[in-house]
């Protein structure tokens, strides 16, 4: 060994006069990284109560748990993570999963206590240290284990759809409806809010799964229309879903659609298995709408004899002859009401009640009655103007066109009103070769029509006038029509849920066409009620009033759709319907 | 042993041959009672600036002991210090989750330490089983098997958060909060059947000192 | 990798040979047959290391694959053996006269999968697992959380509610006695 | 010895109070420079006394028999017999200790005396890391004997007297006269063997907390272990004291002596933290080597020259 060998170690000694490496205060001085995963913080407001965050976590720390002040709405389930910190592992997944984005975690780390049983909150409700805390982890603008985008639906342009009645959806494939079921989160909160509360998530897994004999059967269980639900229901469910927070919403409908697509209609009765023993009571049903059909399917496998009767010639109500052949091709809604008449349902066409037959006879020969009429009557503009020719109501042309009459409307129409019918009369003015303007009250973001209708009739190059007042309808010298409106501004009053158009003076326009179609919506028509009944069934702003289980004040009777919910749509007649016939049998059962 | 109210219930011993037997306690733990109140809380001032940790590392939460003793955080400065021996020890820290086999052993490492002792629960495993929760072989629980003084939640918390613990720890101590060593011996025989319950063979003492 | 593989099928008939990369491969021999080959393989062929045996439940099928490692160090190529066992009565020629650390390993698959290694040196010894009655926890039909929660007691007061159902009472609970 | 023996009892208890606490500072002074060494701040000074308190505070404690329970005993009587046999500070009355014509004899005795008996207690209690650790403390203990005993003899030649106070006013002469200068070889045989002697680096082998949980002391605890830490102390100053009288001129007066032992002391440390540990063998094969070879030439130096 060398001298230097047993120098060198000395060196160490150096070290004792430079400045130590240790932290003075390491609590204070060294807090979590600006992206350190820390304790969990949740934005009440932001959180809609999904579960993505307890289904994803693989400790099962997370519970679902009511919070105070926290209410169950259609968007949002009230329910709020609980995290257990003693199974938690900080792996960041349920922020990553968050459809909300609301899910985050603070950098605080240090949470000591002597009680075991305390390291449990909710983030966001339960008062922490580091709830405000600003730095922390939370979801990656361009990173997510979400897939946000929807599949894109395979559809005709809008060059070749506004030409012909051909369906402009073409329908999904397997395999993307396949990739678009995984979009999925199964929250479930869209059940809620569908009208006839359709298991939704267990249809879509069925459809991952590859089960699609599944999923009819789940689809029957609540609405024995699929085929038509899947291509015109207003689906209420994609509003609510928790993946269009921040993406686009699971194509709900049309993955609904893809399921009756995929299965042939033979094999139904195979599939669903519907069997029942005939229990010896009759039903009657007013009107085969989506309400009346509903209905007769769940009374038909009770057991009841069921007969519908409709005014018009062909079963189908509002589907049929209030929507146009490119959204709901006729053979698709045969498909759905043969199915029906498939179980033993009596159909008895062009029978108006009131009419052919009596209201009274059928309350008199039938255990239990249930009417789906619908609304049929459209509203009037009460303008100058209304009854010159040339002038038609939305009902009507679409009416028409399902019959085969092609009305006269000429090269040019003014499509008055803001909604689906307004929508699907402009639409189907342009398919007979005219060229539509659509003319609305109040702003585009307040018509009632869906926003793909409103997006798809855009695209079909309709021309949209809005916040125009219509003031009269003139006849021309050259035998045209001449619409004139009064412009508005939209001022929001006290107390008003929305603001509500205001004419401008002098500022007036108008607009030469051929035909003027008006579509501001329609009203119950009661005319087949014989007035000793009209009395009794009490009814409220001209709808019916129902209870739960659709009945209406005279115990007998049940009523449902259109006339009686509010949102007057079909799946919501379909889901009056289904309540009427499980109200019937509760009502004859009891007796 | 130099204390005066000794009970000696005896233990049975089982798993011991009966030559063993005499070779290993036989005594159930005692509760103490704390000298006068001034005195005891000099001593507990005592104890609290002087912790001796048990450097038995029994999860993946051991790791997070290292750091402490680096030049960065430099826990001697606190009065911690590590000891190799749990004669010596008077704090345990479990590092996190505890398979059965180790639960046995820190049972006994636990026993051999001489009172007051306390016991950390590092990480959320020692709370409710963790990441580890439905595992075969690891325990969901600690203070159903130990009494334990403080929790620290993490997986794993960093060396910051067991400085944090230390110093709640100590000031549980000052204040003479801390009396795992007197509840073990007073719900003896529920930690028992907790243990043993949970380990198998119980091939030891059923107390070891 | 090609060489030895050929070398396997002249000398042995081994079918069939799955190649994962171009410096690994599976193959897949009889029971009785694997005490030769790794002899050969180690004593002939350089597949001097033995890298670990591992086990792998199939309840499908009724049996437990059983996977040798061997390494070579001077081509550095990995050769997998595997051998298939019945699942009922798992037992497999112990090898511990070739490589003594394997007795370790078969300490451990007895333990974790029930396999028996007669022969094997401190085979009934307990390894990971102390005075354990169960099935073997790494077979496939043994239910882990279903055991944990049955053994060691979770912390209560947990309670979850699932959205959908909660949704349900809250909003329309008349729809209740449905289905 | 002028005073009665009352007064005797009183001196030797404060010398031995006043010893032990500087004792047990010098270690804590030692933690924070070794502390700095290493980049840290270090534990307060007072460290060792709170710890020795918390031992103490123990409630409970096991015996493993008599000889376990006389360890101690033996530790703490061989650092008080070497302690009081050395004049701690030279002249004066209260830290004057005893002192008898053959106390260097005695004193070196009490050095093996506590270790021994230590041996022994740590030896029953049955753990056999304590074995191992008694294993490589006494065999190691011989080695760095030679050299110090080697040592002790060139002194005895030097000055003619075994008394320790003799040679202590024998280098009262000023800075030259301290044996440092008179007998240079026989003090750095000395101080080589201290090194040893106190246990630090390289020769830690004996407690090496890494390998053999903290050696002898494995089993040792609450009051047992309170006690060894104390011993630590006052041995270490009995050691330090003993040096400094024999080659350092003694102090005469109390920051003297603070000054000489801190210096001392550290010297020990600095050396101490700045090597890795030697294994047994190899220490025992160091003191045996160079160390003994100037032990040797020390005493040949003395009596032929």
């Amino acid at each position: 060994m060398k001298l230097k060998d047993y120098l060198s170690p000395f060196y160490v000694w150096k070290r004792a006069f430079d400045k130590p490496f240790t932290t003075r205060k390491p609590l204070e001085d060294r807090p979590g990284a600006p992206r350190y995963r820390g304790f969990h913080q949740n934005d009440m407001e932001k959180c809609i109560g999904c579960g993505s965050c307890e289904v994803i976590c693989q400790n099962a720390a997370i519970d679902l748990v009511p919070v105070d002040g926290i209410e169950t709405t259609r968007k949002d389930s009230g329910l709020r993570p609980k995290i257990d910190y003693g199974r938690c592992c900080w792996c960041a997944l349920c922020v990553d999963i968050c459809t909300t984005g609301s899910l985050k975690m603070s950098n605080e780390y240090i949470w000591i206590d002597s009680d075991p049983e305390v390291f449990r909150f909710v983030p966001g409700a339960s008062e922490k240290p580091w709830k405000n805390t600003e730095a922390g982890y939370s979801q990656h603008e361009n990173y997510t284990l979400l897939n946000l985008d929807r599949i894109d639906m395979p559809m005709l342009t809008p060059e070749d759809s506004r030409k012909s009645f051909i369906e402009t959806v073409k329908g999904y494939s397997k395999e993307e409806a396949m990739k678009e079921a995984q979009r999925c989160v199964e929250c479930g909160l869209c059940v809620a809010t569908c009208p006839a509360h359709m298991d939704i998530p267990d249809y879509i897994r069925a459809i991952r799964d590859d089960n699609l004999d599944e999923a009819l059967r789940l689809l029957y269980d609540t609405n024995p229309m699929p085929a038509t639900c899947g291509r015109i229901c207003t689906h209420l469910c994609e509003d609510v879903c928790s993946i269009g927070v921040k993406g686009e919403p699971l194509a709900i409908r049309w993955l609904k659609r893809y399921i009756v697509d995929q299965i042939d209609d033979t094999r139904f009765k195979a599939i669903l298995r519907d069997e029942f023993k005939p229990n010896g009571k009759k039903v009657a049903i007013i009107g085969a709408g989506p309400g009346g059909l509903s209905a007769a399917y769940y009374l038909v496998t009770a057991g009841y004899s069921v007969t519908i009767y409709e005014a018009s010639d062909l079963a189908g109500g509002m589907i049929r002859y209030g929507v146009p052949e490119y959204r709901m091709p006729y053979d698709q809604l045969d498909q759905d009401i043969n199915y029906i008449k498939e179980l033993g349902v009596e159909i008895i066409l062009n029978n108006r009640i009131g009419k052919d037959t009596l209201f009274s006879d059928l309350y008199n020969n039938y255990d239990a009655l249930f009417f789906s009429t619908g609304l049929n009557d459209p509203y009037k503009m009460a303008i100058d103007g209304e009854s010159l020719p040339g002038v038609f109501s939305g009902l009507q042309i679409l009416d028409d066109v399902t019959k085969g009459i092609k009305p006269d409307i000429g090269k040019s129409v003014a499509v008055i009103g803001g909604g689906n019918v307004a929508m699907d009369a402009a639409r189907t003015a342009l398919r007979l070769g005219a060229e539509s303007t659509l003319i609305y009250r109040r702003r585009e973001e307040d018509m009632p029509a869906d926003t793909e209708e409103i997006h798809e009739a855009h695209a079909e190059k309709v021309k949209f006038i809005t916040q125009a007042i219509p003031l009269r309808i003139e006849k021309t010298a050259n035998g045209k029509l001449k619409f004139i409106w009064n412009n508005a501004e939209m001022v929001a009053k006290e107390g008003a849920a929305r603001p509500s158009p205001i004419a401008i003076e002098g500022d007036i326009q108008s607009l030469e066409v051929d035909a003027v179609i008006s579509a501001i919506g329609q009203g119950a028509d009661y005319s087949f009620l014989p007035p000793e009944y009209e009395s009794k069934i009490k009814f409220k702003r001209g709808k019916v009033i129902i209870n739960e289980n659709c009945q209406t004040t005279v115990p007998k009777i049940f009523a449902g759709g259109d006339i009686a919910n509010p949102t007057a749509d079909a799946i919501s007649a379909i889901a009056d319907g289904h309540n009427a016939a499980k109200g019937i049998d509760k009502f004859l059962n009891k007796k | 042993m130099d204390n005066k109210e000794i009970n000696n219930t005896k233990l049975a011993n089982e798993g011991l041959s009966e030559q063993d037997r005499p070779l290993f306690c036989d005594a159930r733990p005692q509760s103490y009672k704390p000298l006068g109140k001034y005195v005891e809380k000099f001593l507990n001032w005592a104890r609290a600036n002087s912790l001796w940790i048990l450097g038995y590392g029994t999860g993946c939460g051991a790791i997070e002991l290292r750091p402490l003793m680096t030049a960065r955080f430099d826990m001697f400065r606190w009065g911690l210090a590590p000891r190799p021996t749990p004669r010596q020890a008077g704090v345990f820290v479990i590092g996190g989750y505890m398979s059965v086999k180790t639960l046995k052993r820190v049972i006994r490492s636990y026993e051999q330490m001489q009172g007051p002792k306390f016991v950390i629960g590092l990480g959320s495993c020692t709370i409710n089983g963790g990441m580890y929760w439905d595992s075969y072989n690891t325990i969901n629980r600690l203070d159903h098997y130990l009494p334990v003084d403080i929790y620290i939640t993490g997986c794993m918390p960093r060396p910051e958060a067991l400085i944090a613990g230390f110093n709640k720890l100590k000031e549980m101590i000052k204040a003479g909060e801390t009396d795992g060593q007197n509840e073990y011996a007073r719900n003896f025989d529920w930690y028992k059947a907790n243990q043993k319950k949970i380990v198998k063979d119980w091939n030891m003492p059923d107390y070891n000192w | 990798m090609q060489e030895i593989l050929n070398k396997l099928i002249d000398r042995y008939a081994i079918e069939p040979i799955q190649e994962n990369r171009h410096n690994q491969a599976f193959v897949t021999i009889e029971k009785n047959r694997l005490p030769d080959v790794l002899t050969w393989l180690r004593d002939y062929e350089d597949y001097t290391h033995l890298a670990f045996i591992t086990a792998v439940d199939y309840p499908e099928i009724e049996k437990i694959q059983l996977t040798y490692m061997l390494h070579n160090y001077i081509l550095h190529t990995d050769l997998g053996l595997r051998v298939l066992l019945d699942r009922t009565r798992p037992e497999m020629v112990s090898i511990h006269h070739l490589w003594k650390q394997v007795a370790t390993y078969q300490r451990e698959l007895r333990e974790m999968f029930g396999i028996d290694f007669p022969g094997s040196p401190g085979l009934q010894e307990n390894f990971a697992l102390e005075g354990w009655k169960d099935i073997p926890p790494m077979r496939r039909d043994f239910d882990t959380k279903e055991y944990s929660e049955k053994t060691y007691f979770p912390r209560p007061g947990r309670q979850t509610h699932d959205p959908k159902e909660y949704m349900k009472e809250k909003l329309y609970p008349s729809a209740k006695e449905d289905k | 010895m002028e005073h009665g023996l009352f007064i005797s009892i009183i001196y030797a208890f404060i010398s031995l109070s006043v010893a032990t606490i500087w004792g047990l500072l010098l270690g804590g002074i030692a933690l924070k420079v070794v502390a700095r060494a290493h980049g840290r701040f270090g534990p307060p000074v007072w460290q060792p006394i709170i710890d020795i308190i918390k031992n103490n505070a123990r409630r409970t404690s096991i015996s493993h028999g008599i000889m376990y329970f006389l360890g101690p005993v033996f530790r703490i009587a061989g650092g008080m017999g070497t302690f009081l046999f050395i004049p701690f500070i030279f002249g004066s009355s209260v830290f004057g200790n005893f002192s008898f014509a053959g106390d260097l004899f005695l004193v070196m005795y009490f050095i093996f005396f506590g270790q021994l008996g230590m041996a022994l207690g740590a030896g029953e209690s049955g753990h056999p890391y304590s074995a191992i650790g008694v294993a490589r403390g006494l065999s190691q203990m011989t080695a760095f004997e030679l050299p110090f005993a080697l040592s002790v003899i060139s002194l005895v030649i030097q000055y003619g007297t075994l008394n320790i106070t003799s040679i202590v006013a024998a280098q009262q002469g000023g800075l030259l006269s301290w044996t440092l200068f008179t007998n240079p070889l026989a003090t750095i045989a000395a101080l080589i063997s201290l090194q040893g002697m106190n246990m630090h680096n390289p020769f830690s082998i004996v407690i090496a907390p890494q390998e053999i949980p903290i050696g002898p002391p494995t089993e040792y605890h609450s009051n047992f272990l309170g006690l060894l830490q104390t011993n630590r102390g006052l041995f270490n100053i009995a050691k330090l004291a003993l040096f400094m009288n024999l080659y350092f001129g003694g102090a005469t007066n109390i920051a003297v002596m603070i000054l000489k032992t801190f210096l001392l002391y550290m010297l020990t440390i600095f050396i101490g933290a700045s090597f890795p540990r030697f294994r047994t063998e190899q220490s025992i094969r160091f003191f045996l080597g160079v160390p003994t070879v100037i032990g040797i030439l020390a005493v040949i130096v003395i009596a032929y020259l």
